[in-house]
């Protein structure tokens, strides 16, 4: 797919959704290494591009499915920071009062319907959710990333036929970014191209530079398009990289030298800002007050969820069940 | 309230038929359960035809994604009732029940809720020598999932009351049904009933013991305890209906009163539902009991087809009167 | 895939096969329908040219997993009449002891190493199978008998994957009998030819008339050639037809009229009966002589088998573990 | 013999090695297990060096596969020692151990066998904040498989002594490591000791209450009968190691000596091992017991994250020492 061209509108709002990204990304990996925050995190450094076009394609009222790596499509969606930083660090002030965690991150106002710790099932569950869509009658698209990795369970192969076969407005977004754990993806399947998996429920299936994030939302939208009008589920490759591993402290080595440099060099971060520089349509003092207004707002949210406190041990037995009245202890 | 005889599987029928009507938000989902097939054995005939294919909806064979699809489905609002043909094939779909499912309400304190149901059979005790991946009987694992409620009716009314509850409760429930009852009939209430769960049923009051039973179990429970009038021992007999929760206060009364309680269930004997049955018993009434809390179950073993040893391999009539016998001597034996 | 000329000894050794096949079939058959059988059966009819042909393909020390639908394959590989219908009926004389039953016979002997009752779930166990007949370092190859409905599992895609990944010995045997249940197969999936899901593995995958022994074998031949020598897996789709529905019982109201005359009438047992009388290589008194030594064969082992008595009750507890002793009871 | 101190992880990665080096035909199946990562957290670092890829094999991310992969060389004469990374995602895998691991050698009447062993981790109680799909303790589900053999060792010589008797049975095992536990240090044998399932170990000799534990929770039992000397109270303690089979004759004869027993574990309460553990001891020692038997496990919920309610979801020492201060009262409460 050749690069398309973007009006400066959308680039503007891609750039936005990705500075806010890595300003996340960038303020947790220092606070856990640094063990000011103590969390889990799985790092979606690099993979921007790939998060921030699906955003800027997708309506408000569409919805979506991620996974543990799941921050940068969180706030693709437009999850607020305080939300977000709240549920990783376990505060009585997340939504989900402490009880959810990185893993598990629901923002149903903002349309994250689930993100799920368990590799390849969340995809039926957008299924339903397309279904759902669908027998409303509305024409809400539903979107569900996962990695490589887990194009290889069962679960994505089931939810796929199904998907093809009801023809649900569904986006599937396949973000590959070449490990899965600490294991290479051609070491996990023989073929080359994730999208060829397409096939075999008789969908469209693309391959983009997930790092080239015009390429990339162009492949989105033509899929959300798709979806939204009738023309059933899209698989959308997108290739891309994890730049710092599978989750915060992990060290890589299994990673060879050459591949992490390459992948550096690839960033989609600077490349972007280096594309709208160039084409003249942005200026460097714009993209810098961009920049900033990410790094306040993820210092003001870090700052609200900081002083937040953990929820009480009593809080512990809420939400098991709607009555617990009979339900064991 | 008018009533009507009908069998088991009828009045699941009707139980899905009435939740369709009542709520445009009821949906269907599983392979076979579609006109002209109307499900397997006829669970659902009728249904596609009377509200379309889209809410009464076949599906591939793809049990992960019939659950998975399910939650989606509940997660923006729909009741789904999603039938996974037998409960042997539940462990291709649990992952979406266990990790999804019963866990959503709790892990988005209570933004998102599941109001889904898991319609499911076990073949266990039909006899038809379909052999070991055909027949088991697992409630014990769905009682271990907190967030989770299950239910085990044992009759035709139960079976539409106990459903009604399952499609409109908030919280998801897996509904175990057992092709070895589908077939038996009662007088079923045709209005819409709501049976509330955790509200075990007194099917047979009595003095002397308190045998404690659910499903197919309450069969040989029922039968025991008419057998043993004979013997002079009067067994009050409850049916749990529902194994999360379990109606304690109903059981701890029978059997503070009897003084004797032994569980009689399908499931496999060891680390079955018997046993948190029987712990609690004890822990609730220590002193006060006459003899040990006694559980029957199957054999530890899978299920063999040749109809001699199938037989065998679950409990029956007289494995429940010996033991009923055993308790009321208060004498302690090894019972398996 | 064109129809492939065979030699005699094949077509022989085939057409040797269905007749078994049917044969055991109508008997099963018509035992229970009269009652004089108590048994579960899943009957194959008119599916027995994928079988012969898969069975004329493999070696002896070939092996093969199947389902619950898996006496013809059971047959091709060349399972003992009384072992079969034993195990079927349940008596002490089957290699099982009346613990297997229908849906579970195993023939470890003759290479028959599973037939399992869940859909799909055999197809990860034939990839263990052939991994180990490759760590072996052995030229054995591996065949898995499934339906169409299989192919919507999970485990199919699960294994598929690894098998294709491994380049294993492997040969997929798609018997797409048009029904999954009582579902036909194109309200289960979009896709119109199942072997068009080898794309998703690198794989080779065919379609053939699996109602034409000889083109069938030609297909399954070239695919445990590949597997033999090293080429990896294959997936084979050779469509058919269950003509007496599900299970015997089956009423078979929800297959159209048409649909079911159209097949009757491609029954493949005597069409191929009829080639090859026509061929002018078979007399009618030699194919009339290996029917005669079917039905003889049926005969025989219905009569050992209907004198054998059911286990007894102090079997039961025997084989659940190797060492029982400290085992619940 | 001579031993050597060493972590859990440490003994478990010994343990595969030797058994790798034994026989060849074990065989290693798992996600990210080969070098150079060597397993997510290192336990299988540097077998794959050793002994090659084909033998310390990655698998793609397919828990059914890994299983049904396992199962299928083990049919064909192979060791398989497959691992699903955590406890959690066994449900993904589980039908291939209930519906043909578990079954095989009874469905063939003994012709073929599952000489396979399955490796997984629970990192319940490691307080990670993993939230509720990673901190699952579901042993009990396996202890209700028919044909299963069901291992949790709490310490580093015990993992290594039942890892080789597991890979060395003839029958499907299942040996669940504790992810809180890798890093306990304790003495090893170095060479090959094998140790005997069903084989209970008394860690702590006492005389007033036994205290039932296994994994995990083996650390607060012995914390808390520690804690309880000052008060005089003298607790006997009992590691099951192995919880299918489970070895009664120990605890029953360690019970029949104190007259009380508490159960501690990390699995969920409700319908959990301890309910066939008391269900048992009522059983056989009813009227010997000068309490009734308490049970000690997590409360009835998914795991939360953050760090306040995720500690109080799991037993903590003082709930035992609580259990057993009610236990030695001989008094009735109910405990949760
Ligand atoms: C079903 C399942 N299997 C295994 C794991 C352990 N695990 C967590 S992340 C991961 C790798 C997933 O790789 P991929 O799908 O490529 O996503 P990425 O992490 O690269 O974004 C694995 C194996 C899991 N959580 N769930
Ligand atoms: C995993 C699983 N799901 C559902 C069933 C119930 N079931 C038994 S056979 C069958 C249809 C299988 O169809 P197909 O794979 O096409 O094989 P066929 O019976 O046509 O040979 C179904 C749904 C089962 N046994 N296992
Ligand atoms: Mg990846
Ligand atoms: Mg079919």
């Amino acid at each position: 797919m050749g690069v398309a061209t973007l009006s400066t509108d959308v680039q503007r709002r891609i750039y936005r959704l990705m500075a806010r990204m890595k300003a996340v990304d960038d303020r947790l990996t220092k606070g856990i290494l640094s063990g000011e925050f103590i969390a889990i995190y799985f790092s979606h450094r690099g993979q921007e591009g790939v998060a921030a076009a699906l955003g800027a394609a997708l309506r408000e009222t569409d919805q979506l499915v991620t996974t543990y790596r799941g921050a940068h499509d969180h706030i693709g969606k437009g999850i607020p920071l305080v939300d977000l930083f709240a549920e990783i660090m376990g505060k009585e002030i997340a939504p989900a009062k402490g009880k959810s965690g990185t893993m598990h991150i629901a923002s149903p106002e903002t349309g994250v319907m689930l993100s799920t710790g368990m590799v390849g099932s969340g995809i039926p569950v957008a299924v339903g959710l397309a279904l759902a869509a669908q027998l409303d009658g509305s024409d809400r698209v539903v979107a569900v990333s996962f990695g490589d990795g887990a194009t290889n369970t069962g679960a994505f192969h089931e939810a796929a036929n199904m998907a093809a076969l009801w023809n649900l407005p569904l986006v599937m977004v396949c973000q590959n970014n070449l490990y899965a754990e600490k294991t290479p993806t051609d070491h996990t399947m023989k073929i080359k191209k994730i999208s060829a998996r397409a096939t075999a429920y008789d969908i469209v299936g693309v391959t983009v530079n997930g790092n080239d994030p015009d390429e990339t939302y162009a492949a989105m939208s033509e899929a959300v398009e798709r979806a939204r009008s009738g023309g059933g589920p899209t698989l959308v490759e997108a290739l891309t990289f994890r730049l710092r591993g599978h989750a915060i402290g992990d060290d890589m080595v299994y990673i060879p030298k050459e591949q992490l440099a390459e992948a550096e060099k690839n960033d989609p971060y600077p490349a972007y800002r280096q594309r709208l520089i160039s084409s003249g349509a942005f200026s460097e003092d714009e993209l810098a007050a961009i920049e900033a207004e990410a790094t306040a707002a993820v210092n003001a949210a870090v700052k609200t969820v900081a002083a937040a406190e953990f929820p009480a041990v009593e809080t512990l037995m809420e939400h098991v069940y709607a009555n617990p009245e009979k339900a064991p202890a | 309230m008018q009533e009507q005889e009908m069998t088991m599987l009828g009045a699941i029928n009707l139980g899905l038929d009435q939740a369709l009507a009542k709520d445009g938000k009821v949906l269907l989902l599983g392979e076979d359960i579609a006109d002209p097939a109307g499900g397997i054995i006829g669970v659902t005939k009728g249904l596609s035809t009377k509200y379309g294919a889209d809410r009464v909806r076949d599906t591939p064979i793809s049990e992960a994604a019939i659950l998975g699809a399910a939650v989606g489905a509940a997660l923006a609002g729909y009741r789904p009732v999603a039938e996974i043909m037998f409960v042997d094939l539940m462990p291709i779909a649990i992952d979406q029940l266990l990790n999804h499912a019963a866990k959503m309400r709790f892990m988005t304190a209570g933004r998102l809720t599941q109001p889904l149901t898991v319609r499911t059979a076990t073949l266990g005790g039909m006899g038809m020598g379909n052999g070991a991946t055909h027949n088991q009987t697992l409630e014990a694992w769905f009682m271990h999932i907190p967030g989770l409620k299950v239910v085990m009716p044992s009759n035709a009314a139960d079976a539409k009351g106990l459903l009604t509850t399952a499609i409109f409760d908030d919280d998801p429930v897996l509904f175990i049904e057992t092709g070895a009852l589908y077939g038996a009939r009662s007088s079923v209430p045709l209005g819409e009933v709501a049976i509330p769960f955790g509200q075990a049923n007194v099917v047979r009051p009595g003095e002397d013991v308190t045998i404690i039973s659910y499903g197919l179990g309450l069969t040989q429970a029922v039968a025991a305890a008419e057998a043993l009038v004979a013997e002079g021992i009067s067994a009050e007999v409850i049916d749990l209906r529902t194994l999360l929760p379990v109606d304690f206060p109903t059981v701890l009364e029978s059997v503070a009163k009897t003084r004797r309680a032994v569980v009689v269930h399908y499931a496999t004997r060891f680390a079955g539902p018997g046993a948190e049955i029987a712990a609690a018993i004890q822990e609730e009434l220590f002193g006060q009991l006459a003899a040990p809390v006694v559980r029957i179950g199957a054999r530890f073993t899978p299920v063999p087809q040749a109809p001699t040893i199938e037989a065998a391999a679950y409990p029956n009539v007289s494995d429940v009167t010996d033991a009923v016998r055993r308790v009321m001597k208060g004498v302690r034996e090894v019972v398996s």
